[in-house]
């Protein structure tokens, strides 16, 4: 169905670049606060890495290093993150996604609170932009028939 | 009037390209260049919004500079206006999401119909009536 | 205390269970259900729960994360938006229980966790739409409703993906207009919350920006709640999705669309700049009277009952938007009865149509002959609601175009009043030949006299996961109107916007 | 005169629906239960409407809110002199209908007798709802509720041509009441900001507070357009066009509740909505009286050239309507009298009539004038309550029909309007000639051999009558029209009461 | 088809131009947008959330929640295009 490149140089140069992209999809979402980035652009480079490997190696390689599974739970994972954090806010007797009141559970003050809520939420906005990117890049390109391509 | 038109060069800009795209949408028989109409159409919003931001006279990137723990106070005037960006970056996701199942949906009318071209779905939904 | 954060549980609650409920389906599926069940009871409740604490203690605002409106997002739930939230996720609670037999039917067993979350999304993304305060806010949840129901109907049968794809552009469209209008009213208040607008913009009212940015929402949102003109996506997406989602969809859709031009016109901007100032309410009521004379005119050449369905909700949005142009109480208070029981009338009608479906397969007309023989309850059911479409008391259909019609009067537009009389009578002419057609069709047993009544004709009702949503909205319909005085005098007197 | 609230009016309509739904219940198991709560159903609201009478007789006036919609818009009872005739006949009558239906449908093997007994029971709470309705409103609401659940009576017989009489049934009355009679009572409403009825009439006070005469006079137009069930001369041809419908339901509903809630609204609006005073100075009485003459004359000629009996009796209905309508036209005493006693009158007589045609078709599967030549010796009884009925349609004393003609000839007289009485003169010459001739053939009459029973020629000669179920109601109610000559005072009674209240005076 | 296409894109264009006659001036630092809400969050960002990266503690606290249903969205967006193109595996 997709010509697939049979390249040696590409093959062994993106399995060499490809942790360094992930590397810095990492980063940028670590560092949202301080410096451009954040949980979207973060988790889009991510994805990029993933998709990497299905564009040079096969749709195989491609759920062997990312399972269908996974990635399904992923997707739903990192907003769960998201709205989990909202709810131990509801839960520690704030409004919804009140981030100041996390600071009854860790041991800093509301201010710095918010600032570790919204660490937590970036983290789950990559996850979810990662994953969901990667899957409808997948169902896309092989129009949902994932098993006749990895064969 | 000629530096009126200057004070304002990238709204007429986004009003062009959303004219394009408006015209693709509704125009176009393809339903690729629908699709793609649509994105210059919502990224002509997004233009446009990004370019609310702006402010003349020094203003830089919302990202007060320091070291950890110490910022000296920021000023409205030194930076630009960052509301406009996080919505945009809502916005964006929205249209990335919104093409995802426009071209799922592609998909799917391609392998029902072996054709992306409107008239021609229509012409084939004709023969199967009869 | 927990009675504080409903606003935030009806909207989040089902949230975080629609994640588990496609991890969970991804393992096990027969869970999904009730998950959704689960959820959506859970935010009628609160939904129920808001209703009282705003009719006992007046409007609620809910500021999100603790942000003090206009830096952060409030939600702002008064009588109108209440209403709104009962209604929504009250439908969206039946149909999840109607959708769990005509769902096994209809799409494929594997998909049925992707469905239930995403239909779990789809009354969130409603009720959202309803709940809040904050211009753009209602844009995301917005486009939330929109994405899934795109998808929703697009796992109808044979020609929605189609339908599903002209839905997209043209919502779309309908989503961006709304979004630019935003970034209009944002450019010249810098503001984006809907009480901030209100008090901002009275100055500015002469500004040409303001003036194309009211043209502008007052689009997108007619686009979404498929006004006359621009409706043309509805009949197809609606008349291919599956039954249950249709149900919904008719039901709710272009009722909170109906909610948020009501916002848009009397919360955003102030009554007298939509009445006085604009002739925006005078063109709104003749393309409405257009619309009610145009829907039930094509639902009679109609021969699939679904479409002539489709068309009779054109026609109910033309009578909705004409109530609230006429711009007096009566009129109003119509309008958002109107509102109310068209919601029930339409859940009924489609439901009983998916009940049809799942068990003889009729879509058309024709094929509904006799059907009364077959399925007494669910053909009586159909004829309730469809009295009530007519406006036949005491069905509730009846109260609200009671006070719709003396709205116009009031206003002195008798054409208005007369369209909406005549479109009745064509909805009866329309509705008439079905009944017929189930009741008295000319069926063997009817000829052979003497024969013990029809004992050869063996009753096949549906389900009783489907017969009870369906009884359900039918008990609706018959017992409402009659409360429409209480209804009135607690909630909807209320809603109606100062100066009328 | 004083006001009790009770709850009876609301008994008396809550009796027959509780009735119509333990019919449901019971259905096609046990026939025998389900006719017995039909009969029951009719004795207690029978009973309950005539225990509301002593309280009338002392000029009170019963009354019962079930709900507010809306200030001025209410769903509410009252039971006055008017509404309680209206209402006694209804109930009356029901019962014997009740009785001789069992007979009919049994007899004939009716489909779906169950969907019969409740559209039935559910049509005469509904007319009782209009008999005692305090407001436009309700009886709005109630008059659409007797036209949808007749549509399934109507098309009983679910034949093509049935369901063709029934799409014009439905049609016609459903057409005009949403489209005219509706946009009428909007109307009142925006007028009078109340649809009450009031004794002086709720627009009396219109023309003073500035309301235009031509508006007045549109929402009278709207008004007499419509209520078809009334079946003035354009918009009659719905009651032939009924006539498909099994002969029970003919006559009771046909003969009396839906025809008769027609007139009933009728006089409502005439009197309590509009008013006397308003209407003599509008000169619309005048008008509709002749409208209602002119629909006299024709539908009694065009009865003269029906062959089949059932449609000649239609016709003779749309006529003898006209009549009440004539007479609460005309707006003087005596007439209003003749009129509202008319309804009762003229219901007596009528059903007899029908009664018969049934029992004819059910004995003989005769439905044709001309085949009824010397049927009077086959069945004596039903020919000769036929004969009692007719003469009371036409209005030859000792027979009820004359008290009503008499008052009504009287009114024409005050009113000094001539042409009128000669009107009457006419139509009681016309009714003669297209009853007469029956009675004649029947009795006098050599039978022609009969085609549709092959037994020897003299199977005619011996006694061959309906089944007793049928026979004997229509005897009854023949005799009542004949006691209602010889003792009228109680109608008359309420007659007076009735007017006094509109009139004044006595 | 494609002539009302184009009256119906050239009416939209004359609005958008309409509307721009009254906008402040392009990147004006004293137009409303950059003077109602905007200063808060560019002045109090630090003390209130201690982030110096302003569009982040807007995009992920101040309006948070429209974050939170961004992420729906995407998130539907990806269910979506698993529901309607995925072959169930068997």
């Amino acid at each position: 169905m997709i010509e697939y490149l049979e390249n040696i140089i590409i093959r062994t140069l993106c399995r060499f670049l490809i942790p360094f992209i992930q590397l810095f999809g990492l980063y940028v979402i670590a560092h949202g606060h301080g410096s451009p980035g954040g949980g979207f652009q973060g988790g889009c480079i991510l994805a990029a890495s993933f998709i990497l490997i299905l564009v040079t190696f096969d749709l195989a390689e491609a759920k062997r290093r990312f399972s269908e599974k996974l990635n399904n739970f992923f997707n739903s994972f990192g907003v769960f993150i998201y709205a989990w954090t909202g709810w131990m806010c509801l839960l520690l007797g704030g409004n919804y996604l009140d981030y100041g009141k996390l600071s009854q559970i860790l041991p800093v003050d509301p201010v710095k609170a918010r600032y570790f809520g919204i660490f937590s939420i970036e983290v789950g906005v990559g996850i979810t932009v990662m994953a969901v990117m990667v899957s409808i890049f997948h169902d896309l390109i092989t129009g949902g028939k994932h098993e006749e391509v990895s064969e | 009037m000629i530096e009126y038109i200057i004070a304002k060069y990238n709204y007429w800009g986004y009003i062009l390209l959303m004219m394009i795209g408006f015209y693709a949408m509704i125009g176009k028989k393809n339903l690729v260049k629908k699709l793609l109409g649509m994105n210059v159409f919502q990224w002509a919003i997004i233009l446009f919004y990004v370019s609310i931001a702006s402010k003349k006279g020094g203003a830089t990137i919302p990202i007060v500079m320091g070291a950890h723990g110490h910022y000296e106070p920021a000023q409205a005037i030194q930076f630009l206006n960052p509301l406009p960006h996080c919505l945009m970056l809502t916005a964006i996701v929205v249209g990335v999401s919104t093409t995802g199942v426009a071209l799922a949906l592609i998909i799917m009318i391609h392998r029902r119909y072996k054709t992306v071209e409107e008239d021609e779905i229509l012409e084939s939904l004709e023969a199967f009536k009869k | 205390m927990i009675s504080d954060q409903f606003p935030a549980l009806i909207i989040v609650f089902p949230l975080i269970i629609a994640f588990w409920i496609n991890i969970v389906g991804w393992w096990w599926k027969r869970p999904c259900f009730y998950m959704s069940i689960l959820a959506l009871s859970v935010s009628f409740i609160s939904a129920i729960g808001i209703l009282n604490t705003v009719i006992t203690s007046g409007t609620i605002h809910y500021r999100l994360g603790g942000w003090e409106p206009p830096w952060g997002i409030e939600y702002v739930v008064d009588h109108l938006n209440a209403l709104i939230l009962v209604i929504v996720s009250f439908v969206g609670l039946v149909v999840g229980i109607y959708s769990k037999k005509s769902i096994e039917k209809e799409i494929s067993e594997a998909k049925i966790p992707q469905f239930y979350t995403i239909y779990t999304f789809l009354v969130m993304g409603l009720l959202g739409m309803t709940v809040t305060g904050d211009a753009f806010n209602l844009y995301v949840l917005l486009e939330i409703a929109s994405l899934a129901s795109y998808a929703l109907i697009a796992m109808g049968e044979d020609g929605a993906p189609l339908a599903s794809f002209n839905y997209v552009i043209m919502g779309t469209i309908g989503a961006c207009f709304y979004l630019l209008g935003v970034g209009y009213l944002y450019i010249a208040t810098g503001s984006l919350n809907m009480a901030d607008f209100s008090q901002l913009l009275p100055n500015l009212y002469h500004s040409k920006t303001v003036l194309v940015a009211f043209a502008f929402l007052m689009v997108g949102v007619a686009i979404k709640m498929a006004f006359f003109p621009l409706h043309g996506w509805l009949p197809d997406a609606y008349t291919h999705a599956p039954s249950a989602v249709s149900a919904f969809v008719a039901a709710t859709m272009t009722k909170v669309g109906a909610y948020v031009m009501i916002r848009v016109m009397f919360t955003i901007f102030k009554p007298y700049f939509s009445t006085e100032m604009l002739p925006a309410t005078t063109i709104l009521g003749w393309i409405a009277a257009a619309a009610m004379i145009y829907g039930t005119v094509l639902a009679i050449a109609q021969k699939d009952i679904k479409r002539m369905l489709c068309y009779i909700i054109i026609a109910e949005v033309g009578y909705i938007v004409m109530g609230v142009s006429v711009g007096n109480r009566m009129g109003f208070t119509g309008a958002v009865l109107h509102i109310v029981y068209d919601a029930f009338m339409m859940a009924c009608l489609f439901l009983v149509v998916g009940a049809v479906y799942y068990k003889t397969g009729a879509r058309t007309i024709v094929e509904y002959k006799a059907l009364f023989k077959k399925m007494p309850l669910t053909s009586v059911s159909f004829a309730i609601g469809a009295l009530s479409v007519i406006g036949i008391p005491p069905t509730c259909g009846f109260f609200s175009k009671w006070y719709l019609v003396l709205g116009a009067i009031n206003a002195q537009q008798w054409l208005f009043a007369a369209a909406l009389l005549v479109s009745s009578l064509l909805s009866a002419v329309v509705f008439f030949r079905v009944l017929q057609n189930i009741f008295f069709a000319p069926s063997e047993s009817a000829h052979k006299q003497g024969s013990e009544p029809h004992v050869e004709v063996m009753r096949d009702e549906a389900p009783v996961s489907m017969l009870i949503p369906i009884l359900i909205t039918v008990t609706g319909i018959l017992l409402l109107g009659v409360f429409s005085g209480q209804i009135i005098s607690t909630i909807i007197q209320f809603t109606v916007p100062e100066g009328f | 005169m004083e006001i009790i609230y009770s709850s009876r009016p609301a008994l008396a309509i809550l009796v027959s629906l509780i009735g119509a739904f333990l019919i449901l219940l019971t259905g096609e198991r046990s026939r025998n239960l389900r006719e017995f709560w039909t009969i029951l159903a009719s004795v207690v609201k029978f009973s309950i409407v005539l225990s509301m009478v002593p309280f009338i007789l002392d000029g009170k006036i019963l009354e019962y809110t079930v709900f507010n919609i809306s200030p001025g818009l209410s769903i509410q009872f009252k039971v006055d002199a008017l509404g309680i005739i209206f209402g006694l006949t209804a109930s009356f009558l029901w019962i014997i209908t009740s009785f001789y239906s069992i007979g009919y449908v049994r007899s004939l093997k009716e489909h779906a007798q169950t969907r019969y007994f409740v559209c039935f029971a559910i049509a005469l709470s509904a007319t009782m709802g209009v008999a005692f309705s305090a407001n436009m409103f309700t009886t709005f609401l109630f008059y659409e509720i007797i036209t949808v659940c007749t549509y399934p009576l109507v098309a009983h017989k679910e034949t093509p041509e049935a369901i063709r009489g029934a799409r014009k049934y439905l049609t016609y009355l459903l057409g005009t009441s949403i489209a005219f009679q509706l946009l009428a009572v909007f109307l009142t409403y925006y007028v009078s900001g109340s649809l009450d009825f009031k004794y002086e009439g709720l627009l009396s006070g219109a023309l003073g507070s500035g309301v235009s005469e031509t508006l007045l006079t549109v929402i009278f137009i709207l008004y007499m357009a419509g209520i078809a069930k009334a079946a003035m001369m354009p918009l009659h041809s719905w009651l032939p066009a009924a006539m498909v419908a099994p002969t029970p339901v003919s006559a009771l509903l046909h003969a009396v509740a839906v025809v008769k809630t027609g007139v009933f609204v009728v006089v409502k609006v005439v009197l309590h909505i509009f008013g006397i005073n308003l209407l003599t100075q509008l000169g619309l009485g005048t008008a509709l009286a002749y409208f209602a003459s002119f629909t006299i004359i024709v539908a009694s000629v065009i009865a003269l050239t029906q062959d089949n009996l059932k449609l000649r009796l239609a016709y003779s209905t749309v006529s003898q309507l006209s009549y009440v309508i004539l007479g609460v036209a005309l707006l003087t005493p005596s007439a209003i009298t003749g009129s509202i006693m008319h309804i009762t009158l003229h219901a007596f007589g009528k059903i007899t009539l029908f009664f018969t045609a049934g029992a004819i078709y059910v004995a003989t599967h005769k439905t044709k004038v001309s085949e009824l030549d010397g049927i009077g010796r086959q069945m004596p009884f039903t020919m000769g309550a036929f004969t009692l009925g007719a003469l009371s349609m036409i209005g030859i004393p000792p027979l009820g029909g004359f008290i009503s003609k008499w008052y009504l000839t009287l009114g024409a007289i005050e009113a000094n309007q001539f042409p009128i009485i000669i009107v009457l003169a006419a139509s009681t010459i016309l009714n003669a000639c297209y009853f007469m001739p029956i009675v004649y053939a029947a009795f006098f009459k050599e039978p022609l051999p009969d085609p549709h029973h092959h037994q020897h020629s003299n199977s005619h000669k011996k006694l061959h009558e309906a089944p007793a179920l049928m026979v004997v109601p229509l005897v009854l109610t023949a005799i009542g029209a004949l006691i209602l000559f010889f003792a009228p005072t109680f109608f008359l009674d309420m007659t007076r009461i009735a007017l006094k209240s509109v009139i004044g005076g006595n | 088809m494609k002539i009302l296409a184009f009256i119906a894109t050239l009416m939209t264009g004359a609005l958008l131009i309409y509307a721009t006659v009254d906008f402040p001036d392009w990147g004006d630092p004293n137009s409303p947008a950059s003077l109602h809400v905007s200063p808060r969050y560019i002045e109090k960002t630090i003390e209130e959330t201690a982030v110096p990266n302003m569009v982040t503690a807007l995009l992920a606290d101040y309006r948070g929640y429209d974050t939170n249903f961004e992420e729906t969205v995407i998130l539907t967006a990806g269910i979506s295009v698993i529901m309607l193109l995925r072959r169930p595996r068997k």
